[in-house]
């Protein structure tokens, strides 16, 4: 038999409102059963209260106690002790929960009390079942974690510091101060914000005992009270703090502009920057969003927004320096790339991408008109010499950086000319033979050997190189040159010829003649386009294209097919080549079959044909443009390179190393037939490893990848899109061109190449163009930083995340947005700081004068549940009064208006400050919301309605101020859902109690502190910040934390040792006796989550205060 | 000595229970020399009258399930003639296979549209509910089982016919029983009222599998396996009972490849297998994502049928009729105490 | 493309130039319209104030009889009777009980009903942009133009569902797809008081006299309404403003359809243009000859 | 009054869900009475037989809420409550427990709202379906 004490709380009205009390307790008290007493009381957590349990606990002897009061978050402790002091365990105790649960939100008194009633009955029957348990104490660690650098923090973590105890402060921007940092003066006593917060700041900036971390967020927290993990994710300032001298030289050279989110969209700033002179940290530092688009789509990685900014500056020279950084070839590549910046380009999405590949042609080839493109100087000559064999892309793209790190560099070219397929493989009207010998020349100017005519083979072998030659590397860059040749019947008679082959004879001389003839290209690709314009260009008759695709199918690029077209070049789709036929071994036509599918379902290429449609097509000459392959042939067994099935060079796909220690390959010879661009990449990516090898000794991998930006264009990106049309590249007109050789591109001039610089979106922000790296004295500036995760072991936490203000284009008939001079009021308060845009004089936006009159409207956003937040936001009362005040003083003839629904001014000395502003300032308060801001003879007019007047109000003004209420950060609910906070409706962080626990959370050890707990002013922050650390150094001074004994046992005599706990564990506290055959579990480990009571399968664990019988008490109580 | 009389009688099942009592081998003889068969319609064709007409007899061991009004009648009449009652198998005990049917409501039941023709014999009438013997009159013995293996059989008897007997003959059953039935058995005294015939841990225990940590990904058919001959069978992914059913079979299921059906009801500790084996199962599948989850549920079947294949009369907490009287500690009959100590 | 027409009392009268611009336009872009015979007054006001079963079964009447026409909608130009068939429409079917009271006055059977069409309406969304621009013989570049809604056309919201109630758009479009430079204005669905046209005419000069005045201010060329009434009173009343405001206003207030069939190349005599009190040939002529030049 | 009054057992997360049921109650958001609240310390301690047990006893709903995917107090034992529950569904419903009665929700503690919200519609969804009847006789 049972002696349980049930005691049930009135909390004043707060339960006894809704639940009849007496009525419950004078119920149970009547059951027969283990119930010894029932008591109710007004207040239960009240010490008269406490003091009843504890009597009764006494006179009666209880065993149990049941309380139902409010949440156990709330009081749990509170009477866990209580029935501790009077001798029993305190798990013998269970709390009920019919305030929160119940009495708050139910509307039916008779409902919640049978609610209530039930929930009693079952802690009762609950508790029977309790048995005693025994705590733990754990020590607390004593550092605490600041989460916002507004004036709540600030307080709250100097308080803290200076107690002596260490404060890591996390802000999410660049600086501290929060919007305090924003404001100009503060009412009601008029003294300058910054005068009184940088002192705060400029302490904590330097106290020994904080560490600010800005641009940082918190990730997640594990662990409880006093033993908290935190990760902290924390974006790079890209400028060193120890380094930075904040003289500002960097600003005179960043050439990128973005709305300062400081300065609330009123002035622009340069992603390098320091909000304002006092900001701390005093250092400046570079926003960037992540890598670019253009450059994320590019296989070399070349900095596209970079270069292209730096054209719209007009820096020509540095834009060039920029792209060599990753591409030698500016002019080449400028002709000829495939472009995946343009198709990455988020300028697409709005007109047309930034003509990127022409401006690089043209970065190119304006260097060498105005003769200052001088190769780099080599920084130290290194002895070790190096081998390159091919003189294509990747070979002189190894070659050129090679040379640039000082190596001596020699290259090995089997033809009479260097640039390999773009030399051989690319017609000239694509890439005129004098553009291509320049970047040649760049290359041999820098010093490198390039040898032509030299083949490697038998008599010099890569191994031979090595060994007999001294080189300490090779790098093997060799083309895909040999055409591939199908056998189609009839392929041998006399005018078939192949596609590359044919190019490069017609570039090395002794290609058969076309002349007159008419000629048929088979393929679809770039070369069977070069090929087809090749054979027009060498005096053919006609040239007729035949390919398998469809026009949309075609692997050649679109512009490619479309001068084909416009050189009349007919392209016959979906043909495929049955046979050659001849007459006499001459060839006379094609014998073509239709294709009924080029792709198959998963995409790969795969043709079939419907051998019974065949037509014969008529010609002269045969080019069979289908394809190329890489010929390694070369290689020999001394050699030791390792070959792919595909016949291809076998490398590390990081570091292009090959099986022979030494010896690297890129290109074609690894890739097979590949692009330009690639072919470049892959140069650039052996000469870093080449490097290495050579310095290190091993190939480690040295330029981590930073992310990409978000690819669809955002809303600032489109205010930001200059309205220029894309230029078109000038080309010579087909008519001319189909005749000759002359280059059809005929390049931009500098005014287009800097406007299309200018129609960049700065997706990346910061586009890590280098000019404040070579500006800056002190070399501060590390682009090369990148985010890095903090881990953070504090003993408690406090969140002062502070607010943000209402958009006010909810309300468009405000016209906020449409007119300059309809501003919010935090704007104002720029517009009147020192240190704002209009540096402290109060002007209109839209021309620079002083406004005459202005007119505040109150409550935009608050007090509106229809189309804003039903809250009151608490500060836009005074802060309008304190403004209209600063408003007259900066022009006291002025006339201030204030359309406002109530005057709240609550707060010491504020209501005397509004009765000041009324009645010294002459403001003209009128009762009532605004319907409409328009403009009349183009000012500014109001229409209101005068609640008190009783009638529609019309006033002029010279500038609105919208007070914008106030709500919760964007990311909130992040840092609600990494620290388990709750969140009322509005989005405000939940306190433990309004009353009694304004900056404790349900979450023992986690604070709160400022606005992010509710709208307040900076006197009320600052107090909280201060209580918020009161709150920390208690549990510091206590040392120590209780611990829950709530955790899983295993009953070892029921286990049938299935496993099926084992793996279900998180904490991995779960292991398994082979001796016994049974589960045991690590009690230290365990935090009593009980999923492994759960699974087992027959019952044989159970959690502390969580058993299965306890359970089934409680439903049948609540039930029965 | 007195030879107790001893009555057998199956109601709705296979009879397989009765035949485990033949199935006695060549201990058929001990068995007669040790009790008087007074009442067993299906082995001397007896009638009720000769029950009625008869003095008490001493133990009575209903096999099958209550199904029909005759059943329910003839379980009322054992427990008043006889001073102990057994429920012999899974039907007796948990309602068995039989108390499937109670997943139909009685009117979707196929057979209540027969209409019995002319000469054939009509249909007995059908109980709303199958139920399992104890929830209609209290039980003194359960014997778990499809069908009980005789070694627990013949422990029953040593214990009821007070036949001290040799371990050897039990031995099977002695280790698996709890350590007092096994003890009583070979004193051949009657156990506390409510034993069971069986172990109180699951199948596991004595499943002779390698088990290691679970990862279900998906249900499958023993007969499209190709079943690894050592390994837990759910971790090859076919969904047996054993985790929590009531052990004393040895694994002999498992052993060879079957699957536990569960035919010894749930272990001791839990209260619903079904929940049970849904818990264990489940919280050991290989997904992380709800339509992960959903794909590995959408291929498990008859989800009732296969938890509850034998106990849904009994153990399923929503379809279950709770037994009539509470198991009790109080020593058996009197009189069979007296033979216990006889011998 | 056939639809159904109901002009309206005032289109016969006040409105002339509308109704014949609307037809004129409508024939050059093929559509055909078929005009209810016996159609009656819509039941806008005074009706609508005096008594609701009236007003309501006088829209019934005539919606019955575009009904039978059999189209599947009806083009309205009329600001008022737009909004009261709209609203009678509406009305009758979410309200049983009126709807049988009404049946029984106009002692016919209302079916669910045409789709009714405003004026705006018509020619975005059913004839379309984008073949009106294929249309288009005469630009109206270079020629400055305000939209002018008036207050009737795009409210109540909750009736009309159509553009954005407080900051309509749609004439806005019409009149860029004509190449004329549509100038924005914060006026466009101001009242200009026709309300009280008779009883307060002081009050409609002060109304229509701010927009006449703003309209100046921005420089128009021309005011585009949809509303014979606006047209009435901004057009009737600008002596009496210019006197009031001491200044000289001779702005031009057009209606859409009259700018849409200039742009289509119709003769001006047709479309009314020459009926208004403020002429707009002049200044029509000059933009557009203008243009004309410099093209040329 | 005359209107049935379904009893639905709520076994609500000691991090997520049950904070958000005190938020509700702080903010007053007013919700049906007709919830019997059961405290445990993650939806991956709440055993399938807490749920028949509940329905064997009378509740006429069972609802089972814990912290969103991910965000679990215990790193992961919401993933075990959202592995069980769709079986466990599955075989409830064979036993007859009509579609409705028993949920599975994630509700964070900072998503008082959204409590509430779920609170009352399924109060109503089941008071729709009427009172949980175990299958007749027995």
């Amino acid at each position: 038999m049972k002696k349980i004490g049930v005691y049930i709380c009135q909390c004043g009205t707060n339960i006894a409102g809704k639940v009849d009390v007496a009525k419950i307790a004078e119920e149970i008290g009547a059951e027969q059963g283990d119930v010894a007493v029932c008591r109710y009381y007004k207040y239960m957590c009240s010490e008269p209260g406490q003091k009843m349990i504890r009597d009764d606990i006494e006179a009666l002897k209880l065993d149990h106690v049941v309380e139902a009061s409010c949440s156990p978050k709330m009081h749990e402790p509170t009477f866990r002790n209580c029935v501790a002091m009077a001798g029993m365990n305190p798990y013998q105790f269970e709390m009920v929960n019919i305030r929160e649960h119940c009495s708050w939100v139910s509307e039916d008194s008779e409902l919640a009390t049978q609610k209530a009633k039930d929930l009693v009955k079952a802690g009762i029957s609950r508790v029977s079942h309790h048995r005693p348990l025994q705590i733990e104490t754990k020590p607390v660690t004593k550092s605490v974690l600041v989460v916002g650098g507004g004036i709540a923090g600030i307080t709250a973590a100097l308080k803290v510091a200076n107690a002596g105890y260490p404060v890591y402060l996390v802000e999410k921007e660049e600086i501290i101060g929060g919007r305090m940092a924003q404001f100009d003066k503060t009412f009601p006593t008029m003294d300058c914000a910054g005068c009184t917060l940088t002192p705060k700041t400029s302490e904590v900036g330097r106290h020994p005992n904080i560490e600010i971390l800005t641009k940082s967020e918190i990730q997640e927290v594990e662990g409880f009270v006093g033993n908290f993990k935190v990760r902290v994710r924390q974006q790079p300032r890209y400028v060193s703090t120890e380094k930075c001298t904040g003289c500002g030289d960097c600003l005179q050279v960043c050439p990128v502009n973005l709305k300062s989110s400081f300065e609330v969209g009123l002035a622009t700033r340069h992603p390098i920057s320091r909000p304002f002179p006092q900001a701390i940290p005093n250092t400046f530092s570079i926003i960037r969003a992540g890598m670019p688009p253009c450059q994320a789509a590019c296989p070399a990685g070349v900095n596209a927004q970079g270069y292209m900014t730096l054209a719209g500056a007009g820096k020509f020279a540095e834009a060039l320096a920029l792209v060599r950084q990753r591409m030698p070839f500016a002019s080449a590549c400028g002709r000829i790339c495939v472009r995946p910046c343009e198709t990455a380009c988020k300028r697409g999405q709005i007109d047309a991408p930034l003509a990127i590949c022409q401006t690089k042609r043209f970065l190119g080839d304006y260097a060498v008109e105005q003769a200052m493109d001088t190769p780099p100087p080599i920084p130290e000559e290194r002895p070790e010499r190096i081998a390159i064999v091919g003189a294509g892309p990747s070979g002189m793209t190894a070659a050129y950086y090679l040379r640039q790190q000082g190596y001596q560099v020699t290259v090995f070219e089997k033809l009479p000319v260097a640039g390999g397929m773009l030399a051989v493989g690319i017609p000239e009207y694509r890439l005129p033979k004098d553009v291509l010998g320049r970047e040649v020349d760049y290359v041999r100017q820098m010093g490198v050997d390039i040898r032509l005519n030299s083949p490697i083979g038998p008599g010099m072998t890569i191994n031979d190189l090595l060994t007999r030659d001294g080189y300490k590397a090779v790098f093997v860059g060799i083309g895909a040159t040999q055409a591939v040749r199908l056998p189609v019947p009839g392929a041998e008679a006399q005018g078939v010829l192949w596609g590359v082959d044919y190019l490069k004879d017609v570039r090395l001389g002794g290609a058969p003649s076309v002349a007159g003839k008419r000629v048929a290209v088979i393929g679809g690709g770039n070369v069977a386009m070069d090929v087809a314009r090749t054979a027009l260009r060498e005096g053919a008759a006609a040239v007729t294209t035949i390919c398998l695709e469809a026009a949309d199918e075609m692997p050649a690029n679109a512009w490619e097919v479309q001068e084909a077209e416009e050189e009349s070049i007919p392209i016959v789709h979906r043909r495929g080549v049955k046979q050659v036929l001849a007459a006499d071994g001459q060839v006379t036509g094609l014998e073509l079959k239709a294709v009924s599918r080029v792709f198959d379902a998963e995409g790969r290429f795969a043709p079939e044909y419907l051998e019974d449609q065949v037509e014969t097509h008529d010609t002269d000459v045969v080019i069979f443009a289908i394809g190329q392959k890489t010929e390694v042939s070369f290689l020999s067994e001394a050699d030791g390179v390792q070959l792919t099935e595909r016949g291809l060079i076998q490398v590390d796909p990081e570091t292009l190393a090959t099986s022979r220690p030494g010896v690297f390959a890129g290109g074609d010879a690894v890739l097979g037939p590949a692009t330009f661009v690639q072919a470049v990449a892959q140069g650039r990516k052996a000469a870093v490893a080449i490097h290495n090898f050579l310095q290190y000794g091993h190939l480690r991998i040295v330029e981590p990848q930073e992310r990409a930006v978000d690819p669809a264009v955002t809303e600032e990106e489109r205010l930001r899109a200059k309205p220029i049309p894309r230029h078109p590249m000038p080309v010579l007109d087909p008519a001319t061109r189909k005749t000759s050789y002359a280059e059809i591109e005929l390049g931009f001039s500098p005014e287009a190449a800097t406007e299309e610089g200018l129609r960049c979106l700065e997706c990346g922000l910061c586009c890590q163009c280098g000019e404040c790296v070579r500006k800056c004295g002190p070399g501060a500036v590390e682009l090369n930083q990148t985010e890095c995760l903090r881990e953070l072991e504090v003993g408690a936490i406090i969140v002062a995340t502070g607010i943000k203000t209402f958009d006010p284009k909810a309300y468009p008939e405000y016209g906020f947005g449409k007119y300059p001079d309809v501003i919010t009021n935090l704007q104002f308060e720029r517009l009147c700081n020192a240190s704002g845009p209009t540096g402290g004089k109060l002007l209109k936006p839209s021309d620079g004068t002083v406004p005459k009159s202005i007119a505040f409207i109150q409550c935009v956003g608050s007090r509106d549940p229809a189309r804003g937040l039903s809250q009151c936001s608490k500060v836009c009362c005074m802060i309008s009064a304190k403004q209209l005040s600063i408003f007259k003083h900066f022009n006291p003839e002025g006339q201030a208006y204030v359309f406002y629904i109530d005057n709240r001014a609550g707060g010491k000395g504020y209501e005397e400050f509004l009765r000041r502003v009324i009645e010294e300032d002459q403001a003209h308060y009128i009762r009532g919301r605004v319907a409409k801001v328009f403009q009349e003879g183009g000012r500014l007019v109001l229409r209101a309605e005068d609640s008190l007047a009783g009638g529609i109000v019309e006033v002029e003004a010279d500038m609105v101020v919208l007070a914008t209420g106030l709500v919760p950060q964007d990311d909130y609910l992040n840092v609600a859902r990494a620290l388990n906070l709750a969140a009322d409706k509005n989005g405000f962080f939940l306190e433990l109690h309004p009353k009694l626990g304004p900056v404790e959370t349900s979450l023992s050890g986690i604070y709160l502190a400022g606005a992010a707990q509710g709208p307040k002013d900076i006197p009320e922050s600052v107090a909280q910040g201060g209580a918020a650390a009161a709150e920390v150094l208690t549990l510091f001074a206590r040392g120590q934390v209780q611990v829950e004994p709530t955790i899983a046992l295993v009953d070892a005599s029921a286990c049938t040792g299935c496993k099926t706990c084992v793996g279900l564990c998180a904490y991995r506290a779960i292991s398994f006796s082979e001796e016994q055959k049974v589960a045991v579990i690590n009690e230290a480990l365990c935090q009593g989550c009980g999923t492994c009571a759960a699974a087992c399968p027959t019952a044989a664990i159970e959690v502390q205060q969580f058993t299965p019988e306890q359970i089934f008490a409680q439903i049948e109580g609540m039930l029965g | 000595m007195k030879k107790k009389r001893l009555a057998i009688y199956t109601g709705t099942g296979c009879k397989a229970c009765e035949h485990a009592i033949l199935d006695l081998h060549y201990q058929v003889n001990p068995l007669t020399r040790g009790a008087d068969l007074c009442f067993w319609p299906y082995l001397l064709g007896s009638t009720w009258n000769e029950l009625e007409k008869a003095e008490r007899c001493d133990v009575a061991i209903y096999a099958g399930a209550i199904r029909t009004a005759a059943d329910a009648e003839a379980a009322a009449r054992l427990r008043d003639k006889a001073d102990l009652l057994v429920a012999l198998g899974a039907c007796a005990a948990f309602g068995g296979l039989p108390g499937l049917i109670n997943l139909v409501p009685p009117a979707d039941r196929s057979e209540s549209d027969q209409t019995p023709d002319a000469e054939g014999p009509a249909l007995p009438e059908a109980r709303e509910k199958v139920a399992a013997v104890p929830s209609l009159v209290p039980v003194d013995y359960i014997v778990p089982g499809c069908p009980p293996p005789q070694n627990f059989l013949w422990a029953l008897l040593q214990c009821l016919l007070g036949r001290p007997g040799l371990l050897s003959r039990i031995s099977f059953a002695a280790h698996r029983l709890p350590e007092a039935l096994a003890q009583a058995a070979t004193a051949g005294i009657p156990p506390r009222r409510g034993a069971v015939f069986a172990g109180e841990r699951a199948v596991c225990a004595s499943c002779s599998r390698i088990k290691q940590e679970k990862r279900f990904t998906t249900a499958k058919r023993p007969q499209f396996l190709e079943l690894d001959e050592g390994l837990c069978l759910l971790e090859q992914g076919l969904v047996c009972a054993g985790v929590a059913t009531r052990e004393g079979c040895g694994g002999l299921c498992t052993g060879v490849g079957a699957p536990c059906r569960g035919c010894y009801g749930k272990a001791e500790n839990i209260i619903d297998p079904g929940a049970k084996l849904v818990s264990a199962i489940s919280s050991t599948f290989d997904a992380e994502k709800p339509d992960e989850v959903a794909k590995i549920v959408g291929d498990m079947v008859d989800l009732s049928g296969t938890f509850y294949r034998y106990t849904l009369a009994s153990q399923c907490l929503l379809a279950a009729a709770p037994p009539v009287a509470a198991e009790s500690d109080s020593p058996a009959a009197p009189e069979a105490l007296a033979a216990g100590e006889e011998a | 493309m056939k639809i159904s027409y109901y002009p309206g009392c005032s289109l016969e009268a006040t409105g002339k130039a509308y109704n014949d611009s609307t037809q004129e336009v409508c024939r050059r872009l093929g559509v055909e319209l078929t005009e209810p015979t016996d159609w009656i007054c819509c039941g806008s006001s005074p009706a609508l104030k005096m008594d609701r079963l009236l007003s309501v079964s006088l829209a019934s009447h005539n919606l019955a009889l575009i009904d039978a026409l059999g189209r599947d909608s009806v083009l309205v130009p009329c600001p008022f009777c737009y909004r009261r068939l709209l609203t009678a429409q509406q009305e009758v079917a979410s309200d049983r009980d009126l709807k049988s009271r009404v049946e029984g006055v106009i002692a016919t059977e209302l079916q669910e009903g045409s789709k009714l069409l405003n004026i705006l309406e018509f020619i975005r969304d059913e004839v379309g942009l984008d073949f009106i621009k294929s249309l288009v013989t005469q630009p109206l570049t270079g020629l400055k133009v305000l939209p002018y809604y008036g207050c009737y056309l795009t409210k109540p919201s909750q009736v009309s569902h159509f553009d954005d109630a407080e900051n309509p758009t749609s004439m806005d479009q019409v009149l860029e797809a004509l190449g004329a430079e549509v100038l924005d204005w914060d006026f466009k669905t101001e009242c200009c008081g026709s309300g009280l046209a008779l009883s307060k005419t002081d009050k409609v000069v002060e109304l229509s006299g701010r927009v006449i005045r703003e309209a100046a201010y921005r420089g128009a060329d021309v005011l585009v309404v949809v509303c014979q009434l606006c047209q009435a009173n901004l057009d009737l009343r600008q002596t009496e403003i210019s006197q009031a405001s001491g200044t000289n206003y001779e702005i031009p207030v057009v209606y859409l359809t009259q700018l849409l069939g200039l742009a289509l190349g119709l003769a001006p005599e047709r479309l009314g243009l020459t009926h208004l009190l403020v002429d707009p040939m002049p200044v029509l002529r000059k933009k557009l000859e203008t243009e004309a030049k410099k093209s040329a | 009054m005359s209107q049935f009054e379904p009893r639905i057992i709520a076994f609500l997360c000691n991090w997520c869900s049950y904070v958000a049921a005190d938020a509700a109650g702080v903010s007053r958001l007013t919700q049906k009475t007709n919830t019997r609240t059961i405290r445990v310390a993650c939806s991956g301690m709440v055993d399938p037989s807490y749920v028949l047990k509940a329905f064997a006893k009378g509740a006429d709903g069972v609802i089972v809420a814990g912290c969103h995917p991910g965000d679990c107090h215990y790193i992961s034992g919401n993933i075990k409550a959202m592995r069980r529950y769709p079986l466990l569904k599955k075989l409830v419903t064979e036993l007859g427990v009509e579609d409705g009665r028993f949920r599975l929700e994630w509700i964070a503690a900072s998503e008082p709202s959204k409590y509430a919200r779920v609170i009352n519609e399924m109060t109503e969804d089941v008071r729709r379906l009427g009172p949980y009847r175990r299958p007749e006789g027995t």
